[in-house]
């Protein structure tokens, strides 16, 4: 798909760059997803095989996010991108830092769930954490596929959900308090949960944000602050 | 406004000046075409009753306000029969339709009526008959078959003996000759100066490049001096002594002749052809000679196989200068070997079938000759014009061929000239 | 393509490569012994001119004493009908190419420069002949009817464009329009000379300078035309644009732009068109009459350098005193027209150089 | 091609309404060289005191356009002019409206430098005395006005009888738009001033534009996009002699409103 | 101090543009600070008076970082800068999202705070918290200033304050885990009080973001990810 | 300006000492005109089969830069050369040098497209015929394959034996370019090839330059900074007659390291 018309450029050249720009971007989400999944497999399942996975992962990622934001500038030092082209190469740098901060969260939902793993726990706290990160990971895949389609509707649709993450989060954080409340010893294990469940939410916010410069790059139109009402 | 007003006229004035320039064009075009055909058209014969009884029969070849002039049966020699009469002196005019007009072969022209006019030419003209024509009962067709031959005959023959009458083939084919040997000459040197002209920036090409110039526009009598003195009395004489002693002292090449005229020509066209072939040269984008260099080619390749041809144009432009000069110079002519009646031709049927040592005629010359050195002033004048004619359209058809050939040249080479 | 990185000459076999390169040199220096040997010869025959009228000339005091003076008066003939062709080719010419070069629509210049510049080719012999067959005749009456007419042309130009001229926007094809006016007037000049039946002015001879003067003037016509309006079709249109651009009309871009810029451009095609009357030979030799009378009168005939070289020389034994005198004759001429033309060429390519450097 | 919309683009509408920023307004025009159109009813607005940029590819009917403002095209053989053009409150093609005055008030600056072969100081007072200024101390004065508006006078002051052609390309242009606004127009029309300059020369050239527009109306035809970037306020995107959009420049180069522009600006043609 | 020769372009246009760019970012910086200033005028002094300014000055904040951000892209897409004009406006472009989160991260103490308004604390803790809000904002001044003079060493110097401000976090954090266990009936408010902590140290963490495009910007070396090493 | 080190660039220095990847070298070349140096010791690498780009300012020695590389300066009066220049192995300037052939081995093109006035396969045919290629057969095989090389072929296939000057300026172009690819030459200089085309077939010839890069070595002058920034690999900056910089075009446009560069290419001089 190419709605945005990106590979009809005279130059095969530019064709080309933006297209490795916009294979990239997609590499290094599906790289935040694994992370994602990884970190949430520590934390539902109580594996904690997967923690050097992680790091080596982190470590790519941020040299993708490097890297791509290195090629970004080139292209605009070099091409002078405009319209679409430009927008693209904007909305892409943007992106990174909060396709990065992404995976940074969902290393620390990792680290914390390594903390946790001899804490027990209960059946009803870990389901509301795999729900909470089930959806953060649904906004993800759903930010980069309305990334890689350049699919404004479905941008908007992702940045609906976060609403509902929004909710989970604070039942989630209340719930936790009540446990601190009832017993004070665990607190620090339960203090974990609560950073888990609000980098969750955090990576959340982060997928509107990446679903804003989808709208920004496919519409023209920057909808941030502005939140919803604008992108429609 | 008064500014508006002295402007337009300051335009009327040039747009009329440009409009007599028009004017005199087709003027000039007109009086050639008429003056240089009328020779050729069939004159009515014309009866005149005098009051004094006299009745003269003959053709009107000029006309008065208060006179006319007729040519009557020339019985003894050519140009003794006319004689001018007062209009007042005339009692009838008619055009007997039984009149008879003879063209004999020595010029000489008869009329009569009925009978009279084969008795007139059994007895006055042991000379052959060439034409015998009844032009007052002829229609307009049979005058214009009248008026071909005429025309044709004049083209197409020799001159009689008297060079009153006949047709001027020497004159035309000297007028050629001359036009193309010239050509021959002067195109191969001219282009060799022009491209060593392109090439070289020394001070010998300074030089060649100021004679050139110099000698430009020099006028052509004096290149026939030269053409006299040196080539004539110099080389030629020069050429008699060692090779056709034996024929001295009658000159071969000692005397004006087809050759040294063609010479002096080529030299009078020579600048011409080169400030016209260097300029072309000249005018092509310097691009061409470096991207030729840059594959590898040698200045002179570039030139020949590039530049030259690219020049085409040019060099046709020169060619055409200088046939229009040369075709329109007789004042040299007159110097180096021209001749009002040449015993042969310079273009034969027997080896070596040019013969540049030859005298020759020119069109150009017989019309300066026969408008001021006529025994017979009033058949000179229109003969004069005949041949002027004749000469203009072959100038024009030298020049139009020339003319059309560079245009076809020019259209493919002018996406060069942007 | 596949890239070879075997050079073309290579690609022959070696000795064919070898041969290909001795047969591009041998042809290199065929083509210069060709191009030095012309040059040579051209050399040759160019300085044999000046030359050879030199070394006829040089023991000087061969002359004949009355030499110098009968120089003096062919000179003064020359000289006369020279100034009157250019009185008649110098406006004529100059104002059609002014027209030509800056009003013309294109079509009708794309016709009437080539006819003007065939008129060039027309061999001067004619134009002799119409001088001395049809105009001369002609004159000998109608003096008078001529000057009339050289003052009604332009009155009537100049009342029509005052009355008519600011309605006209564009002068293009304006010379078609105002052709009717010189035939009219000459129409109406000649049935009032014919109804008056007197002739005001009798030239005293009907071979006279003002003959000679009319048909020289417009044998040099065409030159004085074709110099003049290369000149001012060299300035780049991009500058009378500007000048449009900035409000001025034709008229004032003309005077203002374009005749600076190529102001002497029009003084070597007077030039050249002086020079070429000064030589030219068959119109004097047939219309002037030939008679050796000085004096500024346009109504005598006169006898030039050039028709006398023509009359005389063809019968006069070389190495004579005639001969002689003769050739100083020719080579007073050469020296003449020789400087003005390197004038007129220097004045050429001051322009050429300017107009050059002018953006276009 | 066929997806273009004739009617006019939103932001040529809302200029329209107020009539008062506008310096000049074509209405449907159209110009035909012989049979052949250049230009299809071309509706523009221009604001008055900004540069407006004319785009588009080659061919498109730029510099067409560019000399019917100021009625050039008069000059060339069969072209035909349909609709109108409004100069302030002027009719260019009226009967009665004088094709001279109308130039002046409308200043044209070519592609090349084409100083007239005067004076540097002639050159400026041309158009001046064409207009009727003979005194010669009101002549200095514009003359040094001109040439210190275009930032040459310090340059040329000591020498104002050189010859213009002396000048470097760049100051020669510099001269030329210093002679267009020495009759004091208000309207320039640039027809790709720059293309023969180099960068640098370029650049002080964009310079120069950007000062006058701050009380002239510039109206600037070039091939190159990015000029139009860096200098003009409002963008005219001209395709096969239509009027394909018009915009701020800003919101043009980063988000077109029609695929033709975005794909002519992004060089994707083709 | 114009160390990039920032306002030598020909075209003063540019100069202008790219002058204005930065006296904004420097301007939001400001309000920024002010932000942070205000926070910590709610938390310390205890004073609610502030909060609505606190909400209006978050509302410029975002207004700003969309108007420069747009400002950019139009230099960008007419400008076609390249070199330093580029890692400028690339630069600015990166630091608003920081600085805007830096805002962000103040209001939220600021809530946080207000809500801590009927809660007495102890002196110690205000304290901690006070000198964690003092580092906090002293480093955002530092890297203004390191932008605004375009000063890498001053930029690393910067970076090189968050370990301290990383300890202190790590400190108060155990502080209050501690207070928490002691008495759990103040759970919440404790919590804010980590939640406030934390904020601050974002903002460090932010700072140092800044200044990592400061470095970039200056010296033209991407220094993120691997840390004050490259950058010295 | 005096602050340039004339020492040679790092990249440059890192280039030379791996010679295989090196098509083309000057050594310390200088070059006057009479009197008038127009190049100042320039050392300069240009790697095999990549797009070098030349820039700099107005009357910086690019082009007598260019000329020196295939001896094309040898036909200008009172240039003198010092320094050497080395196409592969040769040394350009030994006097054993044939210089015909090394300017079959270094192609040029030149700033405006310069088609003999011949048919458009007798234009391509012209090399090969100097240099002594003159079977029919092989002759059309060659100028399939150099015009299919520019994208010409199809264009052109059915009309081989139409004048080349009928072609548009952009197709000039190209076919100048297939005639110096005919003689299969391994470096090609490009002396601001696009600047007579319009925004379209600049691009599209900036596109066949990528792709002949692919096998040759391409040494591209050019005004225009976006030009060098699109097409080359990379980029050398001449100033006054002195290399000034040389580096990946990546490097040089975000992170140049001279300060001439910088002013350079971001519009800062004067
Ligand atoms: N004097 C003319 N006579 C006939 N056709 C013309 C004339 N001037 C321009 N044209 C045609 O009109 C069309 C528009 O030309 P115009 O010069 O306005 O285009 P442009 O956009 O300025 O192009 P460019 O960018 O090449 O300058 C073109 O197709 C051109 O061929
Ligand atoms: N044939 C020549 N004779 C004398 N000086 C010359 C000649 N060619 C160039 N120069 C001078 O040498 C210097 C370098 O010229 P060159 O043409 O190489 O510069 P360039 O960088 O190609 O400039 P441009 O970008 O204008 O093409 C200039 O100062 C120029 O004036
Ligand atoms: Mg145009
Ligand atoms: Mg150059
Ligand atoms: O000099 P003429 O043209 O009369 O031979």
């Amino acid at each position: 798909m190419d709605r945005l018309h990106l590979s009809q450029h005279i130059s095969r050249q530019f064709n080309s760059e933006i297209d490795d720009v916009r294979r990239r971007v997609l590499a290094m989400g599906g790289l935040v997803e694994e992370q994602i999944d990884a970190a949430l497999h520590v934390l539902i399942e109580r594996d904690a095989a997967a923690a050097t996975a992680i790091r080596d992962r982190e470590r790519s990622i941020n040299e993708m996010e490097l890297a791509i934001d290195e090629r970004c500038t080139f292209i605009l030092a070099r091409r002078q991108p405009a319209a679409s082209d430009l927008r693209l190469v904007l909305a892409v740098m943007k992106m990174l830092a909060d396709l990065e901060r992404i995976g940074d969260e969902a290393k620390r939902v990792a680290r914390m769930a390594e903390r946790l793993l001899g804490d027990e726990g209960s059946a009803d706290l870990t389901a509301a954490l795999a729900e909470l990160g089930e959806q953060a990971r649904g906004m993800l895949r759903g930010a980069l596929d309305a990334f890689a389609r350049f699919d404004g509707d479905l941008a908007l649709d992702v940045m609906r959900r976060d609403r509902r993450l929004d909710g989970l989060y604070r039942d989630l954080n209340e719930t936790l308090v009540a446990r601190m409340q009832a017993a004070p010893e665990r607190i620090p294990a339960e203090l974990e949960r609560l950073w888990c469940a609000r980098s969750l939410e955090r990576i959340g916010d982060r997928c509107k944000n990446l679903c804003e410069f989808v709208l920004y790059l496919v519409q023209g139109k920057d909808v941030r602050h502005s939140g919803l009402a604008k992108g429609e | 406004m008064i500014r508006r007003r002295l402007d337009a006229a300051g335009t009327w004035l040039l747009a009329g000046t440009a409009a007599l320039c028009i004017a005199l064009l087709l003027g000039l075009l007109l009086l050639l075409l008429r003056a240089g055909l009328a020779p050729f058209w069939p004159a009515p014969v014309i009866e005149l009753s005098l009051h004094d009884g006299r009745v003269l029969l003959g053709e009107v070849v000029s006309s008065e306000p208060d006179s006319l002039v007729l040519r009557g049966s020339e019985r003894a020699r050519i140009g003794d029969a006319y004689s001018r009469v007062a209009l007042a002196d005339i009692a009838m005019r008619t055009q007997p339709p039984d009149a008879l007009a003879l063209q004999l072969a020595d010029g000489r022209r008869l009329f009569g009526r009925g009978d009279e006019a084969a008795v007139l030419a059994g007895a006055l003209a042991p000379a052959r008959v060439l034409e015998a024509t009844r032009p007052n009962a002829d229609g307009p067709i049979a005058r214009i078959g009248l008026f071909a031959r005429a025309a044709a005959r004049f083209v197409g023959t020799r001159p009689d003996a008297s060079a009153l009458g006949g047709g001027m083939l020497p004159a035309l084919l000297g007028t050629v000759t001359l036009v193309l040997l010239m050509s021959i000459l002067v195109m191969p040197l001219g282009i060799a100066t022009a491209v060593y002209l392109h090439q070289r920036r020394g001070f010998l090409a300074r030089s060649v490049r100021g004679a050139v110039n110099l000698l430009a526009g020099v006028p052509s009598i004096v290149y026939g001096v030269l053409g006299l003195g040196l080539f004539v009395h110099g080389i030629g004489a020069g050429i008699d002594r060692w090779f056709y002693a034996e024929r001295l002292p009658v000159p071969t090449f000692g005397s004006g002749g087809l050759l040294w005229a063609a010479l002096t020509l080529a030299l009078l066209t020579l600048p011409v052809v080169v400030v016209s072939v260097e300029e072309g040269l000249a005018r092509i984008p310097a691009g061409l000679r470096d991207g030729a260099l840059a594959l590898g080619a040698t200045g002179d390749e570039a030139v020949w196989g590039l530049l030259l041809p690219a020049a085409r144009p040019a060099v046709l432009t020169g060619l055409i200068l200088a046939v229009a000069r040369a075709a329109g110079a007789v004042a040299p002519l007159m110097l180096v070997g021209v001749v009002k009646l040449a015993p042969a031709l310079p273009l034969d049927g027997t080896f070596p079938y040019l013969h540049p040592s030859r005298q020759f005629m020119h069109l150009g010359f017989e019309v300066y000759d026969a408008a001021l050195a006529s025994a017979d002033a009033i058949r000179g004048v229109p003969r004069a014009y005949a041949c002027a004619l004749l000469l203009v359209v072959v100038v024009v058809v030298l020049n139009l061929s020339a003319i059309l050939l560079r245009n076809r040249l020019r259209e493919r080479y002018r996406a060069l000239e942007t | 393509m596949p890239v070879n990185p075997v050079t073309c000459d290579a690609l022959l076999s070696p000795d064919l490569a070898g041969a290909h390169a001795r047969a591009r040199r041998r042809r290199e220096r065929v083509r210069r012994a060709l191009v030095g040997g012309g040059t040579a010869l051209v050399m040759a025959g160019l300085l044999a001119i000046p030359l050879f009228l030199l070394a006829g000339l040089l023991p000087w005091q061969g002359l004949p004493d009355d030499a110098w003076q009968r120089l003096g008066v062919l000179a003064a003939g020359s000289l006369r009908a020279a100034a009157f062709a250019a009185l008649v080719a110098v406006p004529l010419g100059l104002a059609t190419a002014l027209f030509t070069a800056h009003f013309c629509a294109p079509r009708l210049r794309g016709w009437l420069k080539p006819s003007l510049e065939m008129l060039e080719a027309l061999p001067t012999v004619v134009l002799g002949l119409v001088a001395t067959a049809t105009l001369a005749p002609w004159l000998k009456t109608e003096v008078a009817t001529l000057l009339a007419l050289l003052v009604a042309l332009p009155a009537v130009l100049l009342a029509l464009a005052f009355a008519f001229g600011a309605r006209v926007r564009r002068a293009g094809w304006l010379p078609l329009w105002l052709l009717p006016l010189p035939v009219a007037l000459v129409a109406i000049g000649l049935a009032l000379g014919a109804r008056s039946g007197t002739v005001a002015i009798a030239p005293a001879n009907p071979w006279n300078a003002l003959v000679v003067g009319l048909a020289l003037g417009v044998a040099a016509l065409p030159l004085v035309y074709s110099v003049a309006e290369d000149a001012l079709f060299l300035v780049p249109r991009e500058q009378a644009q500007a000048a449009f651009a900035l409000g001025a009309t034709r008229w004032q871009a003309l005077t203002t732009v374009v005749l600076p810029a190529a102001g002497s451009g029009l003084v070597a095609a007077v030039l050249l068109g002086v020079s070429r009357c000064l030589g030219e030979t068959m119109v004097v030799l047939m219309a002037s009459g030939n008679t050796p009378i000085a004096g500024v009168d346009p109504l005598t005939g006169l006898r030039a350098i050039s028709a006398e070289l023509a009359l005389v020389l063809p019968d006069t034994a070389p190495a004579s005193t005639t001969w002689r005198s003769l050739l100083l004759a020719a080579l007073a001429l050469l020296a003449v027209t020789a400087l003005l033309n390197r004038l007129a060429e220097a004045v050429r390519a001051r322009l050429r150089r300017r107009l050059q450097g002018l953006p276009a | 091609m066929s997806s273009v919309t004739p009617e006019l683009p939103p932001a040529q509408a809302s200029l329209r309404a107020s009539d008062d920023g506008i310096a000049l307004r074509t209405e449907s025009l159209s110009l035909w060289y012989g049979t052949r159109r250049a230009l299809d009813a071309v509706s523009l607005a221009v604001p008055a005191r900004r540069i407006t940029a004319l785009v588009g590819p080659s061919g498109s009917g730029k510099s067409s356009l560019l000399r019917c403002l100021n009625r050039l095209n008069d000059e060339v053989d069969g072209c035909r002019v349909d609709g109108r053009v409004w100069i302030g409150d002027t009719d260019a093609y009226a009967a009665d409206t004088p094709v001279h005055e109308l130039r002046r008030r409308v200043g044209m600056v070519f592609q090349r430098p084409n100083p007239f072969p005067l004076s540097i100081g002639d050159n400026v007072a041309y158009g001046l005395r064409l207009h009727g200024v003979r005194q010669r101390r009101e002549l200095d004065e514009r003359i040094e006005a001109a040439l210190r508006t275009v930032a040459l006078w310090d340059e040329v002051a000591t020498r104002l009888d050189d010859s213009a052609l002396d000048l470097s390309l760049g100051q020669q242009q510099r001269l030329v738009v210093a002679r267009a606004l020495a009759v004091e127009p208000e309207i320039l029309l640039l027809d790709e001033p720059a293309s023969a300059l180099d960068p640098a020369a370029t650049l002080r050239f964009e310079e120069l534009l950007r000062q006058l527009a701050q009380r002239r109306t510039l109206l600037l035809v070039t091939h190159n996009m990015q000029q139009a970037a860096r200098v003009a306020d409002f963008t005219a995107v001209l395709h096969q002699g239509r009027l394909v959009e018009f915009d701020d420049t800003d919101a043009l180069f980063t988000n077109p409103r029609q695929r033709l522009t975005e794909d002519f600006i992004t060089g994707r043609y083709g």
